[in-house]
């Protein structure tokens, strides 16, 4: 077990470092495809199936595929060069320091050995993975999901009627 | 509307297109497996040309490039050459020495058949002719005549000749 | 490319476009230049179509012919009148018997000859032998451009069964070059019309079978109708002829129009269509291959006797049987074959009804034994000309169908 | 725009083979066995590349037709895309302008590759003799096959298929009966 | 989790690898017989008996073809489209039972008929696939073609438009049998298949995985005679195998879990075969139907494509499952 | 409506403009002097009816001057009548007006004519070769034009020690 978190932790590190570090913008889309692969596979380790599906259906499989779709189709140029200004490496900096600092302290007050919770893989097995996530979601967390589902709703209403108007 | 009723009766259509093809299922095949079988040439095939002799040996062409003229290609060429009492090749005063065609510029029109005023040349059954350089092509008089047993009767119209039976063959 | 530089538009208002691709909504983007062809699945042989899309939209197209540019107008030039006969077949190789018989007409045409009746109806036997097979490689391959796979297996084995009669009859399947000034090549042989009966009984059900797989497919239908609309007006201003023109609703088939080899005799009906789209196109020619199959049975049915060349011993061979008997007839035929016949000074022009429509042959003659200058008005030449009209708007699965409802030749287009 | 190039090709019998895996190989005896069963698959599965040019097209369209049925060899997959085919037939005449397009498709075509002359015209040019032909395919891609016919039967393109895949076995082209 | 398992697994998955490899060869054969016989010819019938050696000697063939790539080509993701392609269809396998509902009893073993039991079932499916999107899309784009580009845009959104289509369709099942879990709901089927009640969900089931694999009538990306060969125009001998590969391979399992769903998995009317071979039966019968409509249909309009999964099928699927969710529990509350 | 009488109307709506007429085979052919013919060709289209537009092409006589005669022909669908318009081009340069304008069918005709003959048109849209590639020299259907080809090869000319094999009967 242990084996297998530390193989798919440095995938996590590696692709997560292609993100930022490729030229072209195509491989960073594609790196963060398989940063997220990594994460389905940490869900599935964590006997989180239903998860682990969903993660690639909707993040790899559709969000993404659009993402690299897009890049795909401006076809930008491999040495494509993002205006450096100077003020976002700053801004990076100082954020990326705020981070680490906060990561730091996470660490030493806690430790990375969390209580377990009261989904342990005994009580979701008896039920079943997709019906405990769906019991979850429509009883105590129902507010929350049509609350966000409305949300997206809206979202995709303003963007097809954003889409309309540059088109007409 | 139409277009519901189009909606609905689709797939019905499209059942029947399904059924079409299904149906060809039980239809025979209509290959004709072809090295091994062959259908059989029509009387009037036009195929690579074959030079004919009489009945008793001598050949019919007698040389007079009517065939070479009438060619669209100018793929045959022909060179007479005069019969002599010892070296008797054809019943008439001159032979052709040199027969040759291209057989790969040839289109196989027949106008040459038409040409001849002996039925010295005919468009014979074959058509297997591939090979691998252009210059296996050019067939000399050798290579065109009939063979001495093969020979017919004089009278034979070109769409009668026997040599235009097809040839069973092993491959 | 060095020059993309597109022509204005050449005849008429241009297409009815969607709103949202009128000149003010022009995108920053250039757009996606698409080279279709020479070797393309769906252009039928080496036609080249440079698209230049908007995502899958066509917005402009510049057809380029000629890749099969073969010199035939001047390869005429020095053959005499009967070795051109072999050439025509090879323009149109769909339906070579129908441009034999064109070329032969602008020649009896020219040298004002009769021909013999058994002759025209051999003659007409033998177009709509053509017609048939030409139609129906057409429904194979433009159905095989849109995804009917089986469609084209069926084409082909009933075309065999027109080959096998071109082949019993001339000796070749397809080049049959067939005819001669004045009449036919041979008569036809024994067992032939028999042949025909058989086919003429069984064809009707093949024609069936197709129309079960495609006219009421809703595919099909959505594949096809409103695509690709010429109207009437239109068909006439872009010089289109034959079935597209009469998709277009235009009643002009040069058989009923200016009947020739005996055409007033039969009794059938010109198909029209309304929408002038691809599938009426497609109608139009499905209803010709039965018309063509009643004019089959009537010719077979009156199938004149008597002589199948002219008598006219100015252009025709003498017959092989007097060759042995009489000294004329052999210096006759040295004569014809070496020197072929003259013509006299003038041009004139005669036309047939192609499976593609108006066939023509302009033939200027000096005065010798070859024509001095053949001009052919290839009728896929002229249906293909408005393809740069017709696709503009459309999908490019759009411009597969436009393409393949033409039935362009490119041997005919380019010559 | 195009530009008619023609190059001297090699003769069709003293073709250089193409870098295929093989070519590292040494010759001994299990090469040569090796060989054997790779010509068998070589011979047994020729995808013609989809290109028809004229007349030739149509017959060649017919010898894929039932009666004739070229998938009895197992070479009815006719490939649109030049990259995933291994024969060229050249159906029909080739036009100057067609030239260059042709000699592209056969570059893109991945050896090993195979071309037949189908008809008289790709072959030698036929009865068009004149300023818009290319007399003769061999002048732009070597040609494996010569088909004389004008065009040839279907009969005919399947007899110099079977020779073509004779060929590529390493057999004798014509064998003789007598 | 033991080694034993990890072993057992791993002998599973080669054993199922090596099948699917020879059904995909076979496959191709299938269908070459098949519709050759519904155009009335006997089709591949000279490389040994029957044509049976001919997918070893077109294997052979394009093991052994060099491979020509095209210029201006992006190399990585040019080699690595392939492997994505196939490596997922490959892996969707894994969830589907062969043979049920014991085990298979094997040296002392007790073998489950299947790689993996997962109780998220077909979820496993959607979710493998539409990682093989990226195969197919990263195809086009790495191979510098416009045709290829073409073909793997309207690939690509196929796909992902069908997918939804596809799942919700198998939503009806899942009410009916209460589980995701394959055993699960072929165990359900124990008395009446699913096709029964659910025939309009197997319809749709049927469509969008047609669709879902890209063939006829939706073979619109590798539409020949627009597209050339679509995504795979660019890539030549084993490369263009995988290719092959893959879309053969996504037939399978799409009848396999059509087969499973709704056709009863190893369930036979009358027990007279072993479980497996019903499978077998079934999955031909359906990759019969794939062949069959190949022969016959035309293809559809890219667009009209689009509009009928996201107009006609993923509103019937819905109201299908709707429809579902309400009779069980009017059942359940009658009951 | 009689071809004489069209004729007739012709001359006397363009004095000067008809050059010769006549009626081969049934035929109608009218000269038309080149600057006419596009006067001649509308007035034929809108008013005679001829609203169908058959081919252009261009005949070189080498031995002549003007040494081409460049032909339209069109016909009238409602009439069922064809007329040919025949104008002279002459050497170098040769021009003759373009007839898009008046019957658009005309531009690939016309095409093909600048293509083959070397006939400038005036008028014309977009006068590019349409059959050759647009790099070749020369016009190939002028009578001066030598067409090359290759000759026949016979058995004086094949290399040695090949056995035709598969032609031999």
């Amino acid at each position: 077990m242990v084996v297998g978190f530390a193989i798919v932790a440095a995938w996590e590190l590696v692709t997560a470092a292609g993100v930022i570090g490729f030229r072209r913008p195509i491989y960073n889309a594609l790196s963060l495809v398989a940063n997220m692969l990594g994460l389905a596979v940490l869900f599935l380790m964590l006997n989180a199936q239903f998860l682990f599906a969903a993660q690639v259906i909707v993040y790899a499989g559709a969000v993404m595929v659009l993402f690299v779709f897009i890049i795909a189709l401006l076809n930008p140029v491999s040495d494509l060069s993002l205006g450096r200004r100077g003020g976002e490496w700053v801004w990076g900096a100082v954020f990326g320091v705020i981070f680490a600092v906060l990561l730091a302290a996470l660490l030493y007050n806690r430790g990375l050995t969390g209580k377990p919770g009261t989904f342990t893989p005994e009580a979701i097995g008896a039920v079943g993975n997709v019906q405990t996530i769906g019991i979850a979601l429509y009883t105590r967390f129902l507010f929350p999901v049509e609350v966000t589902s409305v949300l997206l709703l809206v979202a995709a209403v303003g963007a097809v009627y954003l889409a309309m108007r540059r088109i007409r | 509307m139409a277009g519901v009723k189009e909606t609905l009766l689709g797939p019905i259509y499209i059942a029947r297109a399904m059924l079409t093809t299904l149906k060809h299922n039980r239809k025979p095949i209509v290959t004709i497996e072809y090295p091994e079988r062959q259908k059989p040439v029509p009387p009037r095939e036009r195929g690579r040309h074959i030079l004919h002799r009489y009945a008793d040996g001598l050949e019919k062409c007698v040389g007079c490039e009517l065939c070479a003229i009438a060619c669209p290609v100018g793929c045959i060429v022909v060179e007479a050459a005069e019969n002599t009492p010892e070296h008797r090749v054809s019943p008439g005063e001159r032979y052709a020495k040199r027969y040759e065609i291209n057989l790969l510029r040839c289109i196989y029109c027949g106008l040459c058949e038409e040409a001849c005023p002996y039925d010295a040349i005919t468009m014979g059954p074959r058509y297997d002719l591939a090979d691998d350089h252009p210059d296996k092509f050019i067939a000399v008089k050798e290579d065109l005549l009939e063979p001495l047993s093969a020979s017919i009767s004089d009278t034979a119209l070109p769409t009668a000749a026997p040599s235009a039976q097809p040839v069973a063959r092993k491959w | 490319m060095a020059e993309t530089r597109i022509a204005q538009e050449p005849f008429g208002p241009g297409p009815q476009q969607d709103a949202v691709f009128g000149p003010e909504h022009e995108p920053e983007t250039e757009w996606m230049e698409l080279n279709m062809g020479p070797q393309h699945p769906s252009t039928h042989g080496v036609l080249r179509v440079r698209l230049k899309l908007d995502g899958e939209r066509v917005r402009d197209a510049d057809p380029d012919v000629g890749y099969l540019h073969t010199g035939f107008e001047k390869s005429f030039e020095d053959k005499t009148y009967t070795q051109g006969i072999t050439f025509s077949d090879r323009m149109d190789y769909l339906a070579p018997p129908i441009n034999n018989v064109g070329f032969v007409s602008a020649v009896e045409k020219l040298m004002e000859i009769d021909v013999p009746l058994r002759a025209q109806a051999i003659r007409v036997m033998m177009m709509e032998l053509a017609r048939i097979a030409s139609h129906e490689l057409w429904l194979g391959t433009a159905g095989l451009d849109l995804g009917v796979y089986s469609g084209f297996f069926y084409a082909w084995r009933d075309r065999e069964l027109v080959l096998d009669m071109n082949e019993a009859y001339s000796g070749v399947r397809m080049m049959t070059s067939f005819t001669r000034v004045g009449g036919v090549a041979w008569d036809l042989p024994d067992g032939w019309t028999d042949q025909l009966q058989k086919f003429i009984d069984v064809m009707p059900g093949r024609i069936d079978d197709f129309e079960s797989m495609l006219t009421a497919n809703p595919i099909w239908k959505q594949r096809l109708s409103g695509v690709g609309v010429l109207s009437s007006r239109d068909a006439i201003e872009a010089g289109v002829t034959g079935p597209m023109l009469r998709a277009s609703g235009v009643d002009y088939d040069v058989r009923k129009a200016f009947p020739y080899s005996g055409y007033e005799d039969y009794d059938f009906e010109v198909p029209l269509g309304n929408a002038g789209d691809c599938y009426d196109r497609y109608v139009v020619r499905v209803a010709e291959m039965r018309q063509s199959l009643r004019i089959l049975q009537q010719a077979l049915d009156n199938l004149p006797g008597g002589p199948w060349l002219t008598s006219n011993r100015k252009v025709a061979l003498p017959p092989r049987s007097e060759l042995s008997k009489s000294m004329e007839a052999v210096i006759h035929q040295f004569r014809l074959v070496s020197e072929g016949f003259k013509g006299p000074v003038g041009d004139v022009y005669a036309f047939v009804e192609s499976p593609r429509g108006e066939l023509g042959f302009y033939l200027v003659s000096d005065g010798a034994n070859k024509p001095y200058r053949m001009k052919v008005r290839p009728p896929s030449f002229c249906n293909l000309q408005p393809l740069k009209r017709l696709v503009q708007g459309v999908l490019v699965a759009d411009v597969i169908a436009i393409m393949g409802s033409m039935d362009f030749i490119l041997g005919d287009v380019d010559r | 725009m195009e530009e008619l190039k023609l190059r001297p090709v090699p003769t069709p019998t003293g073709r250089a083979a193409g870098p295929t895996p093989l070519n590292a190989l040494g010759n001994n005896v299990l090469t040569t066995t090796l060989d054997k069963v790779i010509n068998w698959g070589r011979a047994s599965a020729i995808w013609p590349a989809l290109f028809g040019l004229a007349c030739c097209a149509i017959e060649m369209m017919g010898t894929v037709g039932p009666r004739h049925d070229l998938s009895r060899f197992g070479s009815e997959l006719f490939r649109a895309s030049p990259r995933q085919a291994d024969l060229m037939i050249v159906s029909g005449r080739v036009a100057i302008k067609m030239a260059p397009v042709l000699r592209q498709i056969y570059d893109q075509m991945p050896e090993p590759k195979w071309v037949i002359a189908m008809g008289a015209c790709a072959s030698s040019a036929g009865m068009f003799n004149n300023y818009a032909i290319v007399q003769s395919v061999d002048k732009i891609v070597p040609v494996d096959i010569y088909l004389p016919g004008c065009p040839p039967r279907p009969e005919a393109l399947i007899d110099a298929v079977v020779k073509l895949q004779r060929k590529i076995r390493g057999e004798p082209l014509v064998k003789r009966t007598a | 989790m033991t080694t034993e398992v990890v072993v057992e697994t791993l002998i599973k998955a080669a054993i199922v690898i090596g099948a699917l490899l020879t059904g995909f060869a076979y496959l191709t054969l299938f269908e070459r017989k098949v519709q050759a016989r519904m155009q009335q010819r006997p089709g591949p019938n000279r490389v040994g008996p029957w044509g049976l050696l001919q997918p070893a000697a077109d294997g052979l063939k394009l093991f052994f073809k060099s491979s020509s790539m095209p210029a201006g080509r992006d190399h990585f993701l040019y080699l690595l489209a392939p492997l994505i392609s196939v490596c997922a269809a490959l892996a969707s396998f894994a969830i589907i039972p062969i043979s049920g509902p014991g085990t298979l009893n094997l040296f002392g073993y007790h073998i489950g008929w299947y790689i993996m039991n997962a109780n998220i079932g077909v979820l496993w499916y959607f979710a493998v696939t539409s990682f093989g999107v990226y195969g197919i899309f990263l195809a086009g784009y790495a191979s510098n073609s416009k045709y290829s580009m073409l073909g793997a845009l309207r690939s690509s959104a196929q796909m992902i438009s069908y997918e939804m289509a596809l799942g919700l369709s198998l939503v009806p099942v899942f009410i009916l049998a209460g589980s995701t879990r394959m055993v699960d709901i072929v165990n359900a089927q124990h008395t009446w298949w699913f096709i029964l009640p659910l025939l309009p969900a197997f319809f749709l089931y049927l469509v969008a995985g047609i669709a879902e694999t890209n063939r006829a009538p939706f073979d619109l990306p590798e539409a020949e005679t627009e597209l050339v060969a679509g995504y795979h125009t660019e890539y030549s001998g084993m490369r263009f195998a995988l290719f092959f590969m893959a879309e053969y391979i996504n037939m399978i399992i799409v009848s396999s879990i059509a087969a499973i769903v709704f056709l009863g998995g190893w369930w036979g009317p009358f027990g007279i075969l072993p479980g497996p071979w019903w499978f077998l039966l079934k999955v031909v019968v359906l990759l019969y139907v794939y062949v069959w409509l190949r022969a016959t249909l035309p293809r559809m309009r890219y667009d009209r494509l689009m509009a009928l999964g996201w107009k006609s099928l993923l509103p019937l699927s819905l109201a299908m499952m709707m429809v579902t969710a309400v009779v069980v529990v009017a059942a359940q509350g009658g009951a | 409506m009689s071809a004489d009488a069209l004729v007739r109307r012709i001359g006397d709506r363009f004095p000067g403009a008809l050059q010769e007429s006549s009626d081969f085979r049934g035929d109608l052919s009218i000269v038309i002097t080149p600057e006419a013919v596009v006067e001649v060709a509308r007035y034929l289209k809108e008013e005679e009816g001829f609203d169908y537009f058959l081919y252009a092409t261009a005949v070189d006589w080498p031995a002549r001057t003007p040494r081409f005669t460049v032909v339209w022909e069109v016909r009238s669908l409602a009439n069922k009548t064809r007329v040919r318009i025949k104008t002279t081009a002459t050497m170098p340069d040769p021009h003759a007006p373009s007839l898009t304008s008046v019957w658009p069918a005309a531009n690939w005709h016309e095409r093909e004519t600048w293509d083959l003959l070397g006939i400038k048109f005036d008028g014309h849209p977009d006068l590019r070769r349409l059959l050759m590639p647009q790099s070749w020299e020369g016009h190939p259907l002028r009578k001066d034009y030598v067409s090359f080809g290759e000759p026949v090869i016979f058995s004086d000319q094949k290399l040695e020690g090949l056995e035709p094999d598969a032609i031999r009967g």
